[in-house]
């Protein structure tokens, strides 16, 4: 297909320093430069105002395309109805937002629940059927509650008195998840899965466990994302850590490019456009990715040949 | 005893005007502007263009807004870090009451009054209570953001009727040319600049930062004088908020964290003191376009989040030390 | 009684007085400040309030305008019964007091600062600055004071501030001037000037109320007395009826025979401050001098000649360009505070709060700051040691104060001076730098302050004083330098100098 | 009650006892063991930072860039470790960077006179961009050394050895503050500069062994944080800063110099994790976890205000 390719790509992520999106840039980055286009970041940092300013100015600076991930998905309407009165393409990563043309995401809901679906059975066969769950969860923002939802429900199709003991706000970041998790076993330490909403929280999770002086025997411990090396470190020593659902920020960022040229040139594409998540158990991760040092290296083949949901099972609207 | 012994002591002469002049800190400030922006005119393409230095204004205008009312409360010789989630705040009011009334100036009407409120709050316990300010603000900025996740469920609230005149608020431009935003606080500056010179209460916010002993011994109802202030910047936070909720068409619970940081970093680089009674709006002006700036220009050059933050660091820190020996010099 | 015009007006002022305190009661934790106390001005006339420091002069004071309330009594102005709950409430009955303390917004400027009570304006509400500058020209004419009305308040030197305050009370239409230790910074011909003024506010009828604790101030400005001791009414009396003595008895209770006693030979020791070629970036060029052990040399000058500069730079507080200072022989090397301390030499500023008080902490710790490491050991202060060191100067100085925790905020500005003295005997020092060592202090803690100096210089000490009292230079110096637009311009042995010499080598 | 001499903590100690009342009349899981160990983990690593902050507001200062720092040493010290597998290397190292970010910030305070509280504003950003120019990852512990996860989880007699740790550290602090010349000399400079520089002094001195003293704390806290998290986390540490300032603001220690003690800190410490620990006890809301602090701070402050006028009488 002799498509046109747009000559320069604006991305303005919401939280460039966090690994998740570390990993969707070099996704994007790799496959910008496959294509042979330029491809510019800024970081809105966590600040709404920031995102507005930093779309702004890629629109001031002339890119042909804009790829944004939104602090909030509220928060970039007016942006939206701006950019479209510039004509200027855009396409959303992670949420969906009143307005846009297409996005790019993948299945919160469907990502925990297959991980809770690995973990009924995990549970039925090594802790004798029985699930008390701990969530460190992340109110703040819809997909993180979906993740946990979606956990619940997966889990609850093998066991189906699974109950959730503990439903906390982590806050996505260790040291707050650590704290948090500290006191709830504290009140009640009858849980034997903890499950995070990211690697933060579910380490965090597990540290506090740790702390309190428990044995890791008959606990269960299951990530979510696989952002980083944090994870990989987990499943290699921690006894506990045995499932993770990946979600491969490399393939999210390849998949927005692609999207994005897409729409560049006006061809049709769906409202949701699905990057694919797997569970992986136990010392599956090796099929994804390889370490080398203090760098992971992605597997595409492996990656490319996860396949994606056409369509995800419950999105942010089934939540209101 | 001869009356010409006093004028034969050395009585220190006046400074000369240029030598005030060139004390002045805003000059000092403008200059620091104008070698950001040519660095940056320099260095890229796309920085000196007309729609990227307007740009750079209406983005602006949001930490202006709210860094008149901060400075204000500085010069009455307190603190308020409140406005950080005052912003957040008062976008719920504004929107909840337009998605129920469809009705822009009841819903601004709402924020008002939940601004007024907050301030009053505020220069209550900090002004007449005399508890110190850093800690009724901290509390208040604590309690605000606690509020407002609360209330949302920790859920952006959505503008559901989109009403033409508050998107325009935010977003439009005033002949196509000039953000919106930026004229409403051009306006606000200049009003502000003229109430502090010139009218008796802009003085006495001056005289009750710098010295509220003697304030009050020249007749002055010091703790009013406070009271007023912590409304003024809970009132212009609160129209900082609106301009923020027009631009972002929605109430976002996570809007505006950290907001308080940046204002307070912009306004004593503008050379409003901590300790009261000095700086200008002018000053805090400028202070605000140099940080606004080097982010912007920082931007275009394609340099990356963490540099920029080492960046505006060193800026702040060479600024401020820089201003400390010029007075030391002088 | 005789026909002393000083008393006839009070047949008038019963119809009428300005002002009539009655059975005024104020305490604070732990003082009673004042008990019982009545104050009547009669218009048109200057009334001195006189008293020991902590009698409660200022805090009278600090009633008739508002600032403080009172505990019991009651006050009538122009016949009228009023409570004053605020400064405003006094400044509204037309009472306007110059502060002991000064109270001028530092970074407004002089004409600013004279129009602070209440700003001109213009159309719609509008600040008229050329009216306050015009008018503050204008005043500071009339009076006669050399002062920049644009200058910024706060760089210009006390004395100057000191004027402006004075010019500040004036602006405005007054019933009631009070002025409280108005002369403390300023030189003989501004106080003269100053004089002239106050003549011609009785000439309109307005009441003056005078603090001062320079005695002939009072005899030759005051038609009458009223005399405060330990918070008490003493006396009040036509200014007629006192002489230096009875008011001095009156004041303290007792009799000074001699203000500046002498207790030392002309004995001097061995050179222990040596400065030479010394020069600072601001105002001293090529200063030399040296003080032996045993002797008070005095430094005079005109306000801004440059003596505080002199004294902050030998004790290593300010830098200088260039020069040597020695003490002991050592040289004051590296230039700081610490090195002089330890080669012994220490300043007694003449800026209390901002640079000798820490005034929220108690006495104890300001006493014994400098010479904390005499009370410890290994770094651990020893308090048993330190407290009763503390206690024996408290009682040796007759520090009044309720406790040793008491914060030094409220002890009177004598009692403060002696806790700052305190601090550097506790120390042990070779030379004590004294700038205006006796600034806002009574006759009786004075004379007590005189004999210490002189006490100290007797134990070996030398002592170098900057004053401006001309009585207090002479009095006291064994020596005396006179500077000049930041030169020493003069030298006399004691029994050389004569006020007239002094002057004129002041004047440059 | 000796400690408390001068009566200002009556009113956060009451306080205090009030919310342990409270909170265990509604949930008693509230005094079990395991949640006051809990507690008093979460706690030392805010005392651990305190006890320093304490000493630099005594001294009319702040650090502001104590959370950004404390996640940049935990990376420093976990990579250091990793890198030579010796745990002293890189224990020293971070306490070295920790202490030269507490140097920096001295330096910048008293050599280039900078208002403190917007230098160590200026610090803190410098630092939350320098982290991830170090590492943009967790660095994850590969030595696996035992002795380091003992730092965070390990027991001695029953007591987790952070709280070991901090309470040596708020010992120290205590008498340092309370009974040594360096101590005094540190109300003195926070009450008025110039008197104790006239004094003899070294007044910039001493606030540099404020700021350098804070700057080496939050390198121990940091290792400790490390440890518990098992990683050198760049993104931990944040709104650390603040809950240190509200818990020595709390303890009634003056912003503007002079005045405060350890002993009010540690009640400071107290409440504030009392309050966010027995939110999570009692199952309520974990946004009132900022709504509450911040009315306590408010009230206390105002508790203390009245107390003290009343006791002015
Ligand atoms: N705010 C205060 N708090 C507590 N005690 C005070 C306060 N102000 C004054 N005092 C005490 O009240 C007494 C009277 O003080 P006042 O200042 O009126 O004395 P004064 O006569 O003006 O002395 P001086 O000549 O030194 O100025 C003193 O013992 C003083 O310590
Ligand atoms: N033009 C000026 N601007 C700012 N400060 C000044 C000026 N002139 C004098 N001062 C300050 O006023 C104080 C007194 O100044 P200086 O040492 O020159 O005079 P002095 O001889 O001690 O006279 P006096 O203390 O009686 O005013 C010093 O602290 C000095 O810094
Ligand atoms: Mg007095
Ligand atoms: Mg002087």
């Amino acid at each position: 297909a002799a498509e046109n390719m747009p000559k320069k790509i604006g991305y303005v992520v919401n939280y460039a320093t966090h690994e998740w999106y570390q990993n969707v840039i070099k996704g994007m980055k790799d496959r910008a430069a496959q294509l042979g286009i330029e491809l510019e970041v800024k970081d809105a940092n966590l600040d709404v105002a920031k995102q507005v300013a930093g779309a702004e100015d890629f629109m001031a600076q002339g890119v042909d395309v804009l790829i944004i991930t939104p602090v909030n998905e509220e928060g970039v309407v007016p942006l939206l109805r701006r950019a479209k009165a510039e004509n200027m393409p855009l396409v959303l990563e992670g949420n969906p937002v009143k307005g846009m043309t297409t996005m790019v995401a993948i299945c919160d809901y469907d990502t925990g629940y297959h991980a809770g679906v690995a973990a009924g059975q995990y549970a039925k066969e090594h802790l004798g059927g029985v699930a008390k769950v701990m969530n460190v969860g992340l109110p703040l923002l819809s997909a993180t509650v979906l993740r946990s939802n979606g956990f619940m429900d997966g889990i609850k199709t093998e066991i189906p008195e699974a109950t959730l003991v503990h439903d906390l706000d982590g806050g996505g970041n260790p040291d707050r998840a650590l704290e948090v998790s500290s006191a709830a076993l504290a009140q009640n330490a009858d849980v034997n899965i903890i499950y995070g909403i990211n690697d933060n929280s579910s380490l965090g999770g597990l540290q506090a466990w740790k702390a309190a002086g428990k044995s890791q025997d008959g606990l269960l411990v299951v990530g979510t994302g696989g952002e980083g090396l944090a994870f990989i470190n987990a499943m290699e020593t921690e006894p506990s850590y045995k499932i993770e659902a990946a979600m491969f920020p490399e393939k999210v960022g390849f998949t927005a490019v692609d999207a994005a040229v897409k729409v560049f040139n006006g061809e049709a594409v769906p409202e949701h456009i699905v990057s694919p998540t797997t569970p992986m158990i136990g010392a599956d991760w090796k099929k994804y990715y390889s370490v080398e040092g203090t760098t992971r290296s992605i597997n595409w083949d492996a990656v490319n040949g996860v396949k994606p949901a056409d369509k995800c099972m419950k999105t942010a609207a089934d939540l209101k | 005893m001869p009356q010409s012994v006093s004028s034969l002591a050395a009585a220190p002469a006046g400074p000369s005007l240029l030598r005030r002049l060139a004390r002045r800190n805003e000059i000092a400030l403008l200059l620091s502007l104008l070698a950001v922006i040519a660095f940056f005119a320099l260095a890229s393409d796309t920085f000196l263009t007309t729609r990227n230095l307007t740009n750079v204004l209406g983005q602006a205008a949001l930490p202006l807004v709210a860094g008149i009312g901060v400075a204000i409360v500085f010069i009455s010789g307190e603190v308020d870090v409140s406005i950080g989630s005052l912003v957040a705040a008062i976008a719920i009011p504004l929107i909840t009451i337009m998605n129920a009334t469809e009705s822009f100036a009841l819903g601004v009407a709402g924020a008002l009054a939940l601004g007024l409120a907050v301030g009053v709050v505020n220069g209550y316990l900090a002004a007449y209570l005399g508890i110190n300010s850093l800690i009724v603000t901290l509390g208040t900025l604590f309690i605000l953001r606690g509020g407002v996740y609360l209330y949302t469920g920790q859920r952006a609230i959505p503008d559901d009727v989109m009403l033409e005149s508050f998107f325009q608020l935010g977003n439009g431009r005033l002949f196509g040319v000039v953000p919106h935003p930026a004229v409403i606080a051009v306006i606000l500056l200049i009003a502000f600049a003229y109430f502090l010179r010139h009218r008796p209460f802009g003085r006495q916010l001056y005289a009750v930062g710098g010295n509220p002993e003697v304030a009050r011994l020249a007749g002055y109802n010091v703790r009013r004088v406070k009271f007023v202030a912590f409304v003024i910047s809970a009132l212009l936070a609160t129209i900082a908020g609106i301009l923020l909720a027009s631009r972002l068409g929605s109430a976002v619970h996570v809007a505006g964290l950290g907001f308080e940081f940046q204002v307070v970093a912009a306004v004593v680089l503008g050379g409003v003191s901590l300790s009261g009674g000095v700086g200008s709006l002018a000053g805090m002006a400028l202070g605000v376009l140099i940080l606004q700036f080097v982010s912007n220009g920082l931007g275009m050059l394609n340099i990356a989040t963490e540099w920029q933050l080492v960046i505006t660091g060193g800026i702040i820190i060479a600024a401020v030390a820089f201003d400390e020996l010029k007075r030391r010099r002088a | 009684m005789p026909a002393d015009p000083a008393l006839r007006p009070a047949a008038e002022a019963a119809a009428a007085p300005a002002l009539e305190m009655r059975g005024i009661g104020k305490r604070f934790p732990g003082v009673i400040a004042l008990e019982d106390v009545d104050l009547v001005l009669a218009p048109g006339k200057v009334h001195a309030l006189m008293g020991e420091n902590g009698a409660g002069k200022s805090t009278l004071i600090k009633i008739m305008a508002g600032v403080y309330g009172k505990d019991a009594g009651s006050i009538r102005i122009g016949g009228r019964e009023t409570e004053l709950r605020t400064p405003r409430d006094a400044l509204a009955q037309g009472l306007k007091v110059v502060f002991q303390e000064i109270a001028l917004i530092g970074e407004f400027t002089v004409a600013e600062n004279i129009f602070l009570e209440q700003y001109p304006v213009g159309r719609a509400g509008s600040i008229d600055w050329k009216r306050i500058r015009g008018e503050a020209a204008a005043l500071f004419a009339r009076i006669g004071f050399d002062v920049d009305p644009a200058a910024k308040t706060g760089d210009l030197p006390i004395s100057q501030q000191q004027m402006v305050e004075i010019a500040r009370a004036l602006a405005h239409e007054a019933r009631i001037v009070v002025m409280d230790e108005p002369t403390s910074s300023l030189t003989p011909s501004e106080v003269a000037l100053l004089f002239a003024v106050i003549r011609r506010l009785t000439a309109l009828g307005i009441a003056v109320v005078y603090v001062s604790h320079k005695l002939d101030e009072v005899f030759e400005i005051a038609d009458e007395v009223t005399v405060l001791r330990d918070g008490r009414h003493i006396s009040t009396k036509p200014i007629g009826a006192h002489d230096h003595d009875s008011l001095i008895h009156d004041m303290i209770g007792r009799r000074i025979e001699n203000l500046f006693p002498r207790s030392r030979g002309h004995h001097k020791g061995e050179v222990v401050l040596s400065v030479s070629n010394l020069s600072t970036d601001a105002k001293l060029k090529d200063v030399a001098f040296e003080a032996r052990a045993g002797e008070v040399l005095g430094f005079f000058g005109l306000m801004g000649a440059g003596r505080t500069e002199l004294a902050k730079a030998i004790v290593g507080f300010d830098p200088i360009r260039t020069g040597t200072i020695a003490i002991g022989g050592r040289p004051l090397k590296p230039h700081d505070t610490r090195t002089g301390v330890s080669l012994g030499i220490g300043l007694l500023s003449e800026d209390r709060k901002g640079e000798g008080l820490m005034l929220e902490l108690p006495v104890q710790q300001n006493m014994s700051l400098a010479a904390l490491e005499n009370f410890s050991r290994a770094g651990f202060v020893e308090e048993g040691r330190e407290r009763s060191a503390v206690q024996s100067f408290v009682d040796r100085f007759r520090v009044k104060t309720p406790s040793l925790a008491q914060p030094i905020k409220n002890l009177s500005g004598g009692n403060q001076q002696k806790v700052l003295i305190a601090r550097w005997l506790m120390r042990g020092l070779k030379v004590i730098v004294v700038d205006e060592p006796t600034r806002g202090i009574d006759v009786g803690a004075k004379s007590e302050i005189f004999a210490l100096l002189d006490r100290l210089a007797g134990e070996g000490l030398a002592v170098v004083m900057m004053t401006s009292e001309m009585p207090e230079l002479l009095g006291l110096s064994d020596r005396i330098l006179v500077m000049a637009g930041g030169r020493i311009t003069a030298g006399f042995e004691r029994d050389a100098a004569t006020q007239e010499k002094i002057l004129n080598a002041a004047i440059g | 009650m000796s400690l408390v001499s001068d009566r200002s903590q009556i009113v956060l100690l009451g306080i205090l006892a009030l919310l342990c009342i409270a909170i265990s009349l509604a949930a008693p899981q509230f005094y079990t063991g395991a949640n006051v160990i809990a507690i008093l983990r979460q706690c030392a690593l805010v005392l651990i930072v305190a006890t320093g902050m304490t000493m630099l507001l005594v001294a009319a200062e702040v650090d502001l860039s104590v959370g950004a720092s404390l996640a940049f040493t935990g990376c420093v010290g976990m990579d250091v470790t990793n890198r030579t597998g010796s745990l002293v290397l890189g224990t020293l190292a971070a306490l070295a960077f920790a202490g030269g970010v507490g140097l920096f910030n001295g330096l910048v305070v008293t050599r280039l006179k900078v208002n403190s509280l917007i230098a160590t504003i200026a610090t803190m950003m410098m630092l939350q961009g320098g982290v991830y120019l170090y590492t943009r990852e967790a660095v994850q512990n590969l030595h696996q050394i035992r002795a380091f996860t003992e730092l965070g989880a390990g027991y001695v007699g029953g007591l987790p050895i952070p709280v070991l740790i901090a309470a040596l550290i708020f010992i120290a602090g205590f008498v340092a503050l309370r009974f040594t010349t360096f101590g005094r000399y540190l109300y003195a400079v926070g009450a008025n500069g110039k008197a104790a520089r006239l004094s003899g002094l070294r007044a910039e001195r001493l606030k540099l062994v404020a700021f350098l003293a804070t700057g080496l704390l939050v390198g121990v806290a940091g290792l400790i944080l490390a440890s518990l998290m098992n990683a050198g986390q760049p993104t931990a540490g944040r709104g650390f800063e603040l809950t240190v300032i509200a818990a020595v603001i709390l303890g009634g220690t003056s912003l503007s110099g002079g005045r405060g003690t350890l002993v009010g800190t540690l009640l400071g410490v107290l409440v504030l994790k009392v309050i966010d620990n027995g939110i999570i006890i009692l199952r309520w809301n974990q946004d009132l976890q900022m709504v509450v602090p911040g009315v306590v701070i408010i009230l206390a402050t105002w508790l203390d205000l009245v107390r003290r006028r009343r006791d002015a009488r």
